[in-house]
């Protein structure tokens, strides 16, 4: 398991703008958004814990669909389904592999960004937290969106159409979270929440990810 | 003869052709009975006046969103279970009426709570959930377009329903909880048939067998559609095949 | 037009769409299971 | 790095497999001891592929059983599965973990691949790529190989080289080999023509024969 994570990561960061790409979309979508919306210090601390989250959800969906493209051009995937690593494993293994290279560089760098929009200085811890506990659920929702439109030829828009949805619960809870943690209010259930929903994906999507590689294999 | 027999195409299609029509006009006549009384024949409600009419055709619109979306989950799960085709296309058949049902109930909903909050759309926890199955429906139809192997779309749109459910019954909660975010608490939810007083029960009850027929009689003409058409393409792909 | 008083816009609205809705999904499930019939029966022709 | 000697062996019986719901091959039957090697032959489109697929487990057959010892297959087509940004010593380091076991110094030579240890993959020749596809097989160890077209753009030295590899390596330890090509590899193994295995086209097992 551990070798085709290894393998993976090793692979991101000699193609290059494996770590940079996701942080770098992230950091121009929220660049962007004073642009579209205006200046103004009330409006952007008000719309900031938005804002971070859904440029989060972005750039995790804009690098997911070369995490199995890659593998079924070349063949590795058939290969990989005839290993002893299950395809369970190699699902979770990949999706872990894109959140340390898109989702755990957004975290870190996410509270930096909240300064372009004048976060409120509370929300930081919680934005910070809230992307820690988020999203590796955007990995593996992602992961199974990638799984299902691997065969498809230019399925990259299909998949999003796919996974957007998905990930509409964790943006909620995510979004609520910071909002909320800004506000001074209470967060203890958004965060549960938003727990919760990572778990539940990496428990039961990893199986549907397998399936949909199994049948796109046949 | 247990009922898996109706998993054979050609059986499905004799034994529900003849059933079709007497469904569709059972459903035209329930529908038309039931929104005419509803229109023409109900007092105005205490406080919102005539505008509970809306809920004639709002209430069966939100009820068959859901349950054709579970009715696509189980015959998905039995497609992956039983490899039966006709419970694949039934789900395919499916999904379109579904998708609409739950246009119908944004829309409708839409109009019923403009008096209330003198906007055309809120983000109310009720309309959000349902913006939000809207989406799946597309996203299921889609991918059974994008795939051109009839059998790997059916597992992969099954496999995306069951997901799916999931994560739709996860946004609702989502939805309710993000929707207290609204400082304006649901003054009213529209909530099916539980606030309306019996003089209304009646014609809501009609336009809601009326719906469940128009639902069942949309799919029994659609899947059949889809079985002519797979059995086209099976009978040019032999005609090739016995050609080439 | 009978009169709904106060709503009466929105009645007819919201009764209008649903109408309009489900004709057009009435109809282009209609005119998709003509045309599966029809290819169908094409097949079935050169099938022999 | 011998395997242990137990009686490994292949039996077909009755095997029928379908390419894109459409049944190719009709009731295979066939059955390869330890030690040796099988060729398929037969013109394009027979399901040469489709076979080797349904053997390696890639995908369902449409009736019929396959005995072999349990995780001992391996699968190896055109697509060799190498990944360009890794160097040579890099792929073949990935694949001997995913499978367990360790890179036996002896592959390089085996393959001709000493002196690109250190190159990076995409770098390669058409040839060399192949040569480092095929050198993935005997790092990973397993017994019963399954090989699609394996000898396709290398030169004949390195035919010769991996027929070497196949006869004196992996066959005299006991392994099996089921290959399609229409290369004489120099191995003296029997030759499977699968020309009267051709599903008819009326053949029962389509995925649209329930409408048919």
């Amino acid at each position: 398991m551990i070798a085709l994570l290894i393998r993976d990561l090793r692979l991101a960061v000699r193609a290059g703008g494996g770590f940079g790409l996701g942080l770098a979309f992230f950091l121009i979508v929220v660049v962007l958004v004073p642009f579209g919306v205006g200046p103004e210090r009330e409006i952007l601390t008000r719309i900031a814990p938005g804002i971070l989250w859904v440029a989060a959800l972005l750039a995790a969906l804009l690098s997911l669909d070369r995490i199995f493209a890659l593998d079924h051009e070349d063949g590795s995937l058939a290969l990989l389904a005839t290993s002893p690593l299950p395809l369970e494993g190699a699902a979770l293994m990949k999706a872990l592999a894109h959140w340390l290279t898109t989702g755990l560089p957004l975290t870190l760098a996410a509270p930096a960004l909240g300064f372009l929009l004048h976060l409120a200085p509370e929300a930081y811890g919680y934005l910070f937290l809230s992307l820690a506990l988020g999203t590796p659920a955007l990995s593996m929702i992602g992961t199974f969106g990638a799984a299902l439109t691997v065969g498809i030829k230019r399925g990259g828009l299909l998949m999003s159409l796919l996974v957007l949805p998905l990930y509409v619960p964790t943006l909620i809870f995510g979004a609520e979270a910071v909002r909320r943690g800004a506000e001074g209010l209470a967060t203890a259930v958004p965060l549960t929440m938003l727990a919760g929903i990572t778990a539940g994906a990496f428990a039961l999507l990893p199986f549907a990810s397998a399936a949909a590689l199994r049948v796109n294999l046949r | 003869m247990s009922i898996w027999e109706y998993a054979n195409p050609k059986k499905f299609m004799a034994t529900t052709t003849p059933v079709i029509p007497w469904v569709s006009w059972a459903s035209f006549g329930l529908i038309l009975v039931g929104l005419g009384w509803g229109l023409f024949l109900t007092p105005a409600a205490e406080n919102f006046e005539h505008s509970v009419k809306i809920l004639f055709v709002h209430v069966p619109s939100v009820l068959m969103a859901i349950n054709a979306w579970f009715m696509m989950l189980v015959t998905s799960l039995i497609w992956l279970v039983r490899r039966h085709h006709v419970s694949a296309l039934a789900a395919r058949a499916a999904a379109p009426i579904g998708a609409v049902m739950t246009l119908i109930g944004l829309a409708t909903g839409a109009i019923w709570g403009q008096p209330t909050w003198g906007t055309w759309w809120a983000w109310e926890p009720r309309l959000t959930s349902f913006l939000i199955l809207f989406l799946f429906y597309l996203g299921y139809i889609a991918l059974w377009s994008a795939i051109e192997d009839q059998d790997t779309a059916a597992d992969l749109t099954s496999v995306l329903c069951i997901v799916g459910s999931v994560f739709a019954v996860l946004s609702r909660y989502a939805a309710i909880f993000w929707g207290q975010g609204l400082h304006q608490s649901a003054t009213f939810s529209a909530d099916k048939e539980t606030n309306i007083d019996p003089s209304f029960w009646w014609p809501a009850v009609l336009s809601m067998g009326g719906f469940v027929l128009f639902f069942i009689a949309l799919v029994l003409i659609r899947t059949n559609a889809l079985i002519r058409l797979r059995r086209a393409m099976a009978l040019e792909a032999r005609a090739n095949r016995g050609a080439s | 037009m009978l009169d709904f008083g106060k709503h009466t816009f929105h009645v007819w609205a919201s009764y209008g769409v649903t109408v309009g809705l489900l004709l057009a999904l009435i109809v282009a499930s209609l005119v998709q299971a003509r045309a599966a019939k029809a290819r169908l029966d094409r097949a079935e022709k050169t099938d022999g | 790095m011998g395997y242990a000697q137990t009686m490994t062996r292949l039996t077909v019986t009755d095997l029928s497999c379908a390419r894109g719901g459409i049944p190719v091959l009709d009731r295979v039957s066939f059955a390869v001891d330890a030690g040796q090697a099988l060729v398929l032959r037969g013109p394009n489109g027979i399901g040469k592929t489709t076979l080797l697929r349904t053997l390696a487990g890639l995908q369902p057959a449409l009736a019929g059983t396959v005995d072999l010892p349990e995780e001992e297959a391996a699968y190896a087509s055109h697509a060799d599965g190498i990944k360009a940004t890794l160097t040579v010593e890099e792929n073949l380091a990935f694949w001997a973990q995913l499978y367990g076991s360790a890179v036996p110094e002896s592959v390089y030579d085996a393959f001709d691949l000493t002196t690109l240890r250190l190159r990076a993959a995409g770098t390669l020749s058409a040839g060399q790529k192949r040569r480092l596809g095929l050198a993935r097989l005997g790092v990973i160890g397993r017994k019963v190989l399954f090989l699609d077209e394996p000898t396709v753009s290398l030169d004949t030295r390195s035919v010769g080289l991996f027929a070497d590899y196949l006869r004196d390596t992996h066959l005299a330890a006991g392994g099996i080999a089921v290959i399609a090509t229409h290369i004489d590899l120099g191995l003296d193994a029997p030759v499977l023509d699968l020309t009267p295995f051709k599903a008819s086209a009326t053949m029962a097992g389509a995925s649209d024969e329930a409408f048919l």
